[in-house]
């Protein structure tokens, strides 16, 4: 396997806030994550809204300093100028809509890129520069988009802007903070597959972050699960769905939609999910113990008390759950196997 | 929790007014520190023009004992200064010489508050309802009549309307008396004529005034009621059938409403402001006619005096307006 | 009346039973600028009591219009220019065309009948009233002889259905969670007994497992108050699990409409295939999805002809001129001039 | 408003010029500027000055008075009948202390005294000693800012915070009431000048605009104010009850020379300006007609024993011709709207007080002087406070002010180049650095006499030297402004027929023309 | 985007009167001296306080200047007090509220709280109390008072529209870019103000027009030049209004009002036009949509 590009070691984020009574407290946002991207491999971050995707991407764009931990590109920890780091990762936003000036053409977009990495003088350079941008997140004929504003575009066309003034930087990280997310349902296939191509050709290396966990199949190469500010599993995408180590993922998988179950036993397909879990938890004043055992049907007693450490297992995947250190992760690949054989079969 | 939010919404506001009222107060004591001339040499100028003479030294040096010399040290005549006003001792006139100012403000108080206090607070109350009933038939004759013309009212300077006021009912056609709080042939007192006076001169001073104001209260809320009759709860209001009336009430104009007591910051500054231009025209016997005496004469304490007691009555107004917003809005967000 | 069979269930999982809603030739128009835009088109179903209809379509092909003009809650710039929504009571009176209807008139109707479930609950609910008050609200304005003390009563029961504790009634709704204010707005459209309540995308603002376990609160209810449902959502594999006949929307007309089972295996319309391909499968083999090339139709310019013509990959001679219409094949409508003659043409 | 609702024997006197609310200060010695009103009904000075006889000097609560040492000690015998309103009597020790008070107390010093030390005589006579001589200064003891106040109450007070709420004086009327709005007066049975015929006198604050209305309802007897154009708006509504009167109080509006700077050190320029100030202009903006003030800055009404003959009825008229041969006698000429002489240019500039309003008739000055010479004087105005200011450090070319005085000496006086100051530095006389060693030499005989021909020959030589030399040049004359509603009360004096003038605030007359009244129809 | 700004009537209506004056106010003098021939300050003693007519259009002053010259003259005095003022205040608004917004943290809170200061505090009397020290100094201080005080209000709004646009993905993208701080500000987050900017700046124009009205009235400005606050002054101080001169304080008074109406309704447009929502109460689209033609009622009617 390929060297890392960018790492994040055991990094947190707490964000201090202004509770009711005046007094700070703290936003655990992220807390001991993980994560390690390679060149010319995705990987996929799922998990619910609010549990902290966004603001590990944004650690990893260094938008503000990790609380602990530290990020490492290149297995170097970083430092120094942004905008040295920045020639090396670009973050693509979830909005296209917003993340365009709409006050700026196109043309601005990429010339202030290509200006501020490459310091190229010649115009003729940046033009042709520029044009071959846009045709490689094929938007074609390109001449004709350098000159308009994003409102002229659509969401998909100003997404493959965004995408071009990324590449501008000639990055080797790509960092996807649900890029597809805000675009029409037709359209999102065409840009899970441009960022693929990106992949292949140029060996970028890329984080998918997504709600969407069949689109995280579609794309990626690794999977990573988070919930509440903590990464619960991750491994190899096919893996991970076909057998979730951790009872989140586990319900993460059953709550998805997927037409293929068969529609004939429409209530009993539902079924399943009354039963109310409640609510994620609180970041601010987090549960102890393994932050999803208050929704856990498996919970034990140690899940109350002890973040669970990491098992590893042989295929690569891992996961933190107290199952597998107390020997009972039968309890949890039991019912998964038995749901995803009758699958299989039917 | 929520009992505490609001408490913690309050102690932040409370700290903030108090912040300001500190920052007003050093304020006052630095104007005129700052700016050319001071209070001492201003009395001496009036004596000098009043006696016709040189003032001799040492009546000079009797004058800065009670005014205070600029050649001191700051800090010090700080503190007396602070040990002054906690004392509510606002310095002595000048034209006055030696009345206190405080004793001045206090005459004049009464006035203004019930002029500007209750126009203001009318003219919040009436601007506020048209602008709901103008935001919620937006598009409508009504609303297409009343909002230019309200826009045209919000501009006219306060005094100007006064003027045309006093021209039209106080003299043309003789309605309302010229000048002055109340009768000068009564009695003051608590009596019924006395009261009915007060009103009579009090009521076309305060029909200006909550004329020139609700303009602006009147957009303010139209534009609010028009964003906010669009939102989703008050879609959802008239889907559950509710009458129009209780939709326009309850939903829109309830939620409408709450931006208003955060610009009433803004705006209140601007209604005292002109009220008391208001007082002007009309010779009545307020605070803003105190302030026009006391700049007319160079009257330092007294200029002093009313700007402090104003801006600490702005600020009270302000707390007062939070606190409403307290009330009104469950989700007290985090406000500087 | 004509009964159109094609427009009405073939098969209901909870027993066809008669029509609630008789939808004819809709048209809505936004009148701004100089041309208005067309955002619902000659949209003609029929609903039966106790179904789930679901509306699928992309972001701007009118669902919220649709919507709303079916509730009449359509504000200016909106205007229902054409067609007939005719309701039929319970009791069997005489059905009643919604676009006659006066204010006072609809007003009795509302919320007895005819309920509403919208996008955003953090926006549907009144922020300055307490939950339980907004249902007393609604409670008393119907029922005049309903006491303040009982009609909080029955607010905290109606809570209850949807799994919040009693004591939340007094709160306000900022003070609920995402995933409880859905539900909350769910329970009090229930309150007045409805028989017909319709969602905008209820859950989009929620997660996965939030979502899942609404709709399976959604279902139990459906099954115990036997009310019908139009769910409108963009979301066509949600759909799928869940409603019992979909309609497809494409810039302001109904292409497709048909049981979910045979939507899925069986689209008519290429649209509604590119649709249902744009979602990749969970479990099944991956393989290169493409989704549908192109931009849904700017409606206040829409092409002319069917107005999917210019991303169509099996368009032909004519799809550029002709506006195909609705027409029945097998229990199934679809509007493509791929499939011109229906099996029972009125 | 009901004008019958007033009792029958009440004066109501309505205050244009003290705000909407008065301040209960009787603290009259006192160097505040806004004192209660009409303290002179309370507090009586020794000397009264008859404007209806060339504003000389006559007794009040002094019975007479003798100079000797050449004018420097003046010896004042007082009334034995003088009662305070508590009851005491008053007695020279009172008077002593009153006319000490301002000697000991400097910032009590405000009436302009010259006099150095005062002691008593006898029982009823003091000694008062001067530095020079003082027969033109009589006047000072005439002022009611140094009135005669109660030793056995003033002596036991802090005056720096006493407010004196309780007034106890000689006047003829006591404190009976005092509202911020509106304060009564009663009449004393006990004054010593006579029996009031009223009993009650009440003074309320009002607006000029309101003063107008409440005169023409009736509701107001009395007031003093100027009214543009009263003659139509007022008198011609009921010539008989409604009175509208102007007295000369010796003044003038006059423009003041910088004479400290060029070119206003030339008489040649001050000629020539003062030729070309449109008086008839000004005074018909004014509403005025007639007031046209004459080149000596005295008025014919007043002065008309004193004045020289040849100036009597004198208005200068515009002469741009006579003008311009000045200028050009001068040696100086127009360019540009500039004054040139010798490659110098000189744009000169008018200050005037903005709180006055005084920039139209500046206007009319500039536009006149424009029109006929062609020069561009630029307007300068100020608010009271930066106006005095500026006059007083002599930071002006030219100079709206007002000019005027007790007697010939009184307007004159202030041309004394004793009171003469460098350019900024402040003086409060003789802002225009007038310097002529004539005119202190007329100034300093004027001093040293009191035998009244001589004052008259002297005056005579001074306005000789005003007219010729043009230090000012007077615009318009000043007046005390009289407005009566003659429905309750008659017996007022008339500007052709006057021993006192009924202007309220002038001290005894007002006192006088009280006493003199009487209930109409009774 | 301009086009649209341009269909309201408001901004249309507004937008001219404002014209209207500004060239008033810049050929004022002009008009004056050629056009009517008439001096503001020039007295005709022969028409006193006259009411209008052929040969005073407005009529006179009581000191038989020409009210209609004056008014056309005041234009200059009030609106250039009007537009220094704005244009200081909105500087200082720009200076105060964007860097605040922008950055956030302890600047935010130092800048915030000196904004929420001058926005509580009652900023005429201020005003009027500096400049009652200041007492008899030129249109430029009377202005410079007023701008120093009055840009609370806008560095508020400011505050708040750079806050929410500093934290918009363009903006953060331009940063993950490498754009520096400056530029940042100037090329990505201001341009997106001027809107607000604009505005301000008309708020500010009318509150300079308004106040420096006010100081006129008390006497406290330029008493040298000719303004509308002047004219009023000199109207009530000699008794114009008892005394039913009409014509010579209405039209100064009345141009303040036109002033103050097209800069409100300008920004009436302006809101329109960034808060779509009040675009749609427009009265030209309501009365569309109720033109619009009513669908047939029929039941029995299918296509
Ligand atoms: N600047 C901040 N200050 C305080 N809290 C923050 C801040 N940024 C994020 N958070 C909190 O951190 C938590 C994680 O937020 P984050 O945006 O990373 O979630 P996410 O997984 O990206 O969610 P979504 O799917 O909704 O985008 C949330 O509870 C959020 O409220
Ligand atoms: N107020 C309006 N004025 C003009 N056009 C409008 C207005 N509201 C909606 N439209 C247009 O009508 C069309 C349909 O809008 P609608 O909101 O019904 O779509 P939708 O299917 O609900 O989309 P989404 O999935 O984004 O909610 C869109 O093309 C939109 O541009
Ligand atoms: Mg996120
Ligand atoms: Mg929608
Ligand atoms: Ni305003």
């Amino acid at each position: 396997m390929s060297q890392p590009v960018l790492e994040a070691r055991a990094v947190s984020k707490h964000f201090p806030v202004r509770t009711g009574t005046g007094r700070t407290a703290v936003v655990r946002a992220v807390e001991d994550a993980d994560l390690v991207l390679r060149p010319g491999r995705i990987v996929a971050l799922v998990g619910e809204s609010g549990s902290g995707k966004t603001t590990l991407a944004r650690l990893l764009a260094r938008f503000y300093p990790p609380t602990t931990g530290e990020i490492r590109l290149r297995g170097e920890p970083v430092q120094g100028k942004d905008r040295a780091y920045y020639r090396d990762v670009q973050l693509i936003f979830q909005d296209p809509f917003g993340s365009l000036n709409p006050l700026h053409r196109v043309r601005y977009n990429l010339d202030r890129a290509l200006r501020l990495h490459h310091g190229i003088r010649a115009k003729a350079e940046r033009e042709r520069r520029m044009v071959e941008l846009l045709e490689r997140v094929s938007l074609t004929p390109a001449e004709q988009y350098l000159d308009k504003f994003p409102h002229e575009l659509s969401g998909g066309q100003r997404q493959r802007v965004v995408i071009a003034r990324a590449l501008a930087v000639e990055p080797k990280v790509l960092l996807g903070d649900e890029p597809i997310s805000m675009l029409d349902v037709s359209i999102r296939l065409e840009m899970l597959n441009l960022l693929d191509k990106l992949r292949t050709e140029d060996g970028l290396a890329l984080l998918y972050i997504t709600h969407d966990i069949a689109s995280a199949r579609y794309l990626c190469d690794d999977i990573v699960v988070m919930y509440a500010g903590r990464m619960v599993e991750g491994g190899p995408k096919e893996d991970v769905i076909a057998a979730p180590q951790h009872p989140y993922t586990k319900l993460l998988i059953e709550s998805s939609p997927d037409p293929e179950r068969g529609l004939d036993d429409r209530d009993a397909l539902f079924d399943e999910a009354a039963d109310d879990l409640g609510e994620p938890p609180s970041l601010i004043d987090p549960p102890a113990g393994c932050q999803f055992h208050p929704r856990c049907p498996f919970a034990l007693d140690v899940c109350r008390t002890e973040v669970p450490p990491r098992t590893e297992l042989p295929n690569g995947q891992w996961t933190h759950c107290w199952l597998h250190q107390e020997g009972r992760a039968g309890d949890l690949t039991a019912a998964g196997a038995a749901r995803s054989t009758e699958k299989e079969n039917s | 929790m929520r009992a505490s939010r609001r408490w913690a919404f309050l102690v932040r506001r409370l700290g903030f007014y108090l912040a300001a009222a500190a920052a007003a107060v050093a304020l006052n004591f630095l104007l005129p520190r700052l700016m050319p001339g001071d209070p001492s040499s201003a009395i001496v100028e009036e004596l000098e023009r009043v006696s016709g003479q040189q003032v001799p030294a040492e009546t000079l040096m009797s004058i800065r004992a009670i005014f205070g010399n600029p050649s001191d040290n700051l800090a010090e005549q700080f503190v007396d200064y602070l040990r002054q006003l906690g004392h509510f001792d606002l310095g002595v006139s000048v034209v006055n010489f030696p009345v206190p100012v405080a004793d001045l403000v206090w005459q004049a108080l009464p006035w203004t508050l019930l002029l500007v206090g209750t126009t203001t607070v009318a003219a919040f109350a009436i601007g506020t309802l048209l602008g709901v009933v103008a935001g919620w038939k937006a598009g409508s004759r009504f609303d297409a009549l009343l909002t230019p013309f309200t826009t045209f009212l919000s501009s006219v300077p306060y005094f100007w309307v006064a003027l045309l006021a006093l021209w039209v009912f106080g003299f043309v056609l003789g309605w309302t008396p010229l000048s002055g709080g109340y009768d000068a042939d009564l009695p003051q007192g608590f009596s019924f004529a006395y009261a009915v006076s007060v009103l009579h001169h009090g009521a076309l001073p305060a029909a200006t005034i909550i004329i020139s104001a609700f303009g602006g209260w009147l957009l303010g809320m139209r534009n609010m009621t028009v964003t906010t009759v669009r939102e989703d709860y008050v879609l959802l209001a008239q889907a559950k059938g509710l009458s129009p009336g209780r939709v326009m009430l309850r939903y829109a104009a309830r939620n409408a409403m709450l931006p208003s007591f955060t610009g009433f910051a803004m705006a209140l500054g601007g209604v005292v402001g002109g009220a008391l231009l208001t007082e002007i025209v009309f010779s009545y016997p307020g605070i803003g006619y105190l302030l026009y005496e006391a700049l007319q004469k160079r009257d330092y304490p007294m200029m002093q005096g009313v700007f402090l007691l104003i801006t600490l009555a702005v600020l009270l107004a302000n707390l007062v307006a939070d606190l409403a917003y307290v009330v009104l809005d469950p989700r007290i967000r985090a406000r500087g | 009346m004509i009964t159109d069979s094609a427009l009405a269930p073939v098969s209901s999982a909870t027993g066809a039973g008669t029509t609630v809603l008789d939808v004819r030739g809709l048209t809505v128009d936004y009148v701004t600028g100089d041309a208005p835009v067309r955002a619902c088109d000659d949209v003609s179903f029929t609903l039966r009591r106790g179904e789930i209809l679901g509306v699928a379509g992309e972001s701007g092909s009118g669902k919220s219009t649709l919507i709303t003009a079916l509730t009449r809650l359509q504000r200016p710039p909106a205007v229902t220019t054409e067609g007939s929504i005719e309701f039929h009571p319970k009791n069997g009176a005489e059905p009643i065309d919604l676009v006659g209807l006066t204010p006072a008139e609809l007003r009795s109707l509302r919320w007895t009948s005819l309920a509403i479930v919208l996008q955003s609950a953090m926006d549907a609910l009144n922020p300055v009233m307490r939950v339980g008050a907004q249902f007393v609200d609604a409670l008393r304005s119907h029922d005049k002889r309903l006491g303040r003390k009982e009609a909080w009563a029955k607010a905290a029961e109606l809570l209850g259905m949807v799994g919040i504790s009693a004591d939340r009634v007094r709160s306000y709704p900022h003070e609920l969670s995402g995933g409880m204010r859905q539900r909350a707005s769910i329970a009090l459209a229930l309150a007045c007994g409805p028989e017909l309540v319709v969602m905008d995308e209820p859950t989009t603002a929620v997660d996965v497992v939030m979502q899942r376990q609404i709709l399976a609160q959604v279902l139990r209810l459906r099954r115990e108050l036997g009310f019908s449902v139009v769910f409108v959502t963009h979301d066509l594999s949600l759909l799928l699990e869940l409603a019992d006949r979909i309609a497809i929307m494409y810039a302001g007309r109904i292409v497709e409409i048909g049981t979910s089972a045979a939507l899925y295996a069986d689209p008519l319309h290429p649209y509604t295939r590119g649709l249902r391909d744009s979602f990749p499968p969970l479990r099944s083999p991956l393989r290169k999805l493409t989704g549908i090339p192109g931009t849904p139709p700017d409606l206040r310019n829409p092409p002319p002809g069917c107005p999917f013509h210019p991303r169509c990959a099996d368009r032909f001679e004519g799809c550029d001129q002709e506006q195909p219409t609705l027409l029945t094949i097998a229990g199934h409508a679809v509007a493509c001039r791929l499939h011109p003659s229906g099996d029972d043409r009125p | 408003p009901q004008a019958a609702k007033a009792v029958g024997d009440t004066i109501v006197h309505g205050k244009t010029d003290g705000g909407t609310t008065f301040v209960r200060n009787y603290n009259v010695l006192g160097p505040a500027t806004d004192k209660a009103p009409n303290m002179e009904l309370v507090y009586e000075p020794l000397l009264r000055i008859d404007y209806g006889d060339g504003a000389v000097v006559k007794p009040w609560l002094a019975e007479s008075w003798t100079f000797g040492e050449g004018g420097k000690l003046l010896t004042v015998k007082l009334r034995d009948d003088v009662k305070f309103s508590d009851g005491k009597p008053f007695t020279v020790d009172d008077a002593l202390y009153s006319l000490t008070l301002p000697l000991e107390k400097p910032d009590f010093s405000i009436a302009g005294i010259t006099y150095k030390s005062v002691t008593k005589v006898d029982d009823r006579q003091l000694a008062i000693r001067f530095a020079e001589p003082a027969y033109a200064t009589l006047t000072q003891f005439a002022n009611i800012l140094l009135p005669m106040v109660p030793k056995h109450v003033w002596s036991t007070q802090n005056l720096n915070t006493w407010t004196n709420p309780e007034p106890v004086g000689t006047g003829p009327f006591t404190l009976a009431e005092f509202k911020p709005q509106q304060i009564t007066l009663k009449a004393r049975d006990d004054y010593w000048g006579g029996k009031l015929p009223m009993s009650t006198y009440k003074i309320i604050p009002t607006s000029p605009d309101a003063l107008k209305a409440q005169l023409l309802k009736g509701e107001v007897d009395w007031a003093s104010n100027s009214w543009a154009n009263g003659e139509k708006e007022y008198v011609a509504k009921d010539p008989d009850k409604h009175l509208y009167q102007l007295y000369s109080n010796g003044g003038a509006m006059s423009v003041l020379f910088n004479t400290a700077k060029a070119p206003f050190d030339d008489v040649h320029v001050r000629r020539a300006l003062a030729l070309t100030i449109d008086r008839t202009a000004v005074v018909t903006t004014l509403q005025r007609p007639g007031t046209e003030a004459g080149p000596t800055g005295l008025s014919d009404q007043l002065f008309a024993d004193w004045l020289d003959p040849q100036y009597k009825g004198k208005v200068q008229k515009v002469d741009a011709d006579a003008a311009k041969a000045e200028l050009a006698a001068g040696g100086y000429t127009v360019e540009q709207g500039a004054l040139v002489k010798d490659g110098k240019r000189y744009q000169p500039s008018i200050l005037f007080n903005s709180d006055w309003s005084w920039g139209n008739y500046a206007d009319i000055l500039i536009n006149t002087w424009k029109q006929t010479l062609g020069l561009e004087v630029k307007g300068a105005g100020q608010p009271s406070a930066g106006y005095y200011d500026k006059q007083n450090l002599g930071q002006f070319d030219l100079v709206a002010a007002s000019t005027g005085g007790a007697g010939v000496y009184g307007v004159y006086n202030f041309l004394s180049s004793s009171y003469r100051q460098p350019l900024g530095k402040s003086a409060t006389l003789n802002q225009g650095r007038w310097s002529d060693p004539q005119t202190d030499q007329v100034i300093a005989q004027m001093q040293r006499t009191d035998n009244v021909d001589q004052l008259k020959t002297l005056g005579k030589q001074l306005q000789q030297i005003v007219v010729d030399k043009v230090p000012f040049s007077p615009i318009y004359n000043n007046y005390y402004f009289v407005e009566i509603n003659a429905t309750r009360w008659t017996g007022w004096p008339t500007p052709e027929n006057f021993d006192h003038i009924p202007f309220v605030g002038m001290g005894p007359d007002t006192i006088l023309t009280l006493l003199k009244l009487q209930r109409r129809g009774n | 985007m301009r086009a649209s700004l341009l269909t309201s009537w408001k901004v249309r209506f507004g937008l001219g009167v404002l014209g209207l004056f500004v060239l008033l106010a810049i050929f004022g003098p002009w008009i004056n001296r050629v056009l009517l021939g008439v001096d503001p300050r020039a007295n005709d003693i022969g028409a006193i306080a006259s009411p209008p007519s052929t040969a005073h259009l407005l009529g006179t002053t009581q000191f038989g200047q020409d009210v209609l010259a004056q008014t056309i003259a005041g234009a200059r005095g009030s609106m250039l007090v009007g537009v220094l003022a704005a244009g200081i205040g909105t500087l200082i608004a720009i200076a105060v509220g964007v860097p605040a917004g922008y950055f956030g943290g302890s600047v935010d809170n130092a800048l915030n709280f000196l904004t929420n200061l001058f926005l509580v505090m009652p900023v005429l009397p201020l005003i009027l109390i500096v400049a009652g020290y200041v007492q008899g100094t030129g249109m430029w201080v009377i202005a410079l008072i007023i701008g120093l005080f009055g840009w609370s209000g806008g560095a508020r709004t400011l505050r708040a529209q750079a806050l929410s646009l500093s934290s918009r993905d363009f903006v953060l993208a331009m940063r993950m870019l490498g754009e520096p701080h400056r530029r940042l500000i100037f090329c990505e987050v201001l341009p997106h103000l001027s809107g607000w900017i604009s505005a301000m700046f008309l708020h500010g124009m009318i509150g300079g027009v308004l106040a420096e009205a006010g100081l006129a009235f008390l006497g406290i400005s330029d008493s040298g030049s000719i303004s509308w606050g002047t004219m009023i002054q000199s109207a009530q101080q000699q008794s114009a209004v008892l005394r039913g001169f009409w014509w010579w304080f209405v039209p100064p008074g009345l141009c303040i009002a036109l002033i103050g109406t097209a800069a409100t309704l300008v920004n009436f447009g302006v809101d329109e036009l960034s808060n779509p929502k009040l675009r749609l109460a427009r009265r030209s689209v309501v009365a569309r949509t109720r033109r619009a033609p009513r669908p047939a009622t029929a039941g029995g009617e299918t296509r």
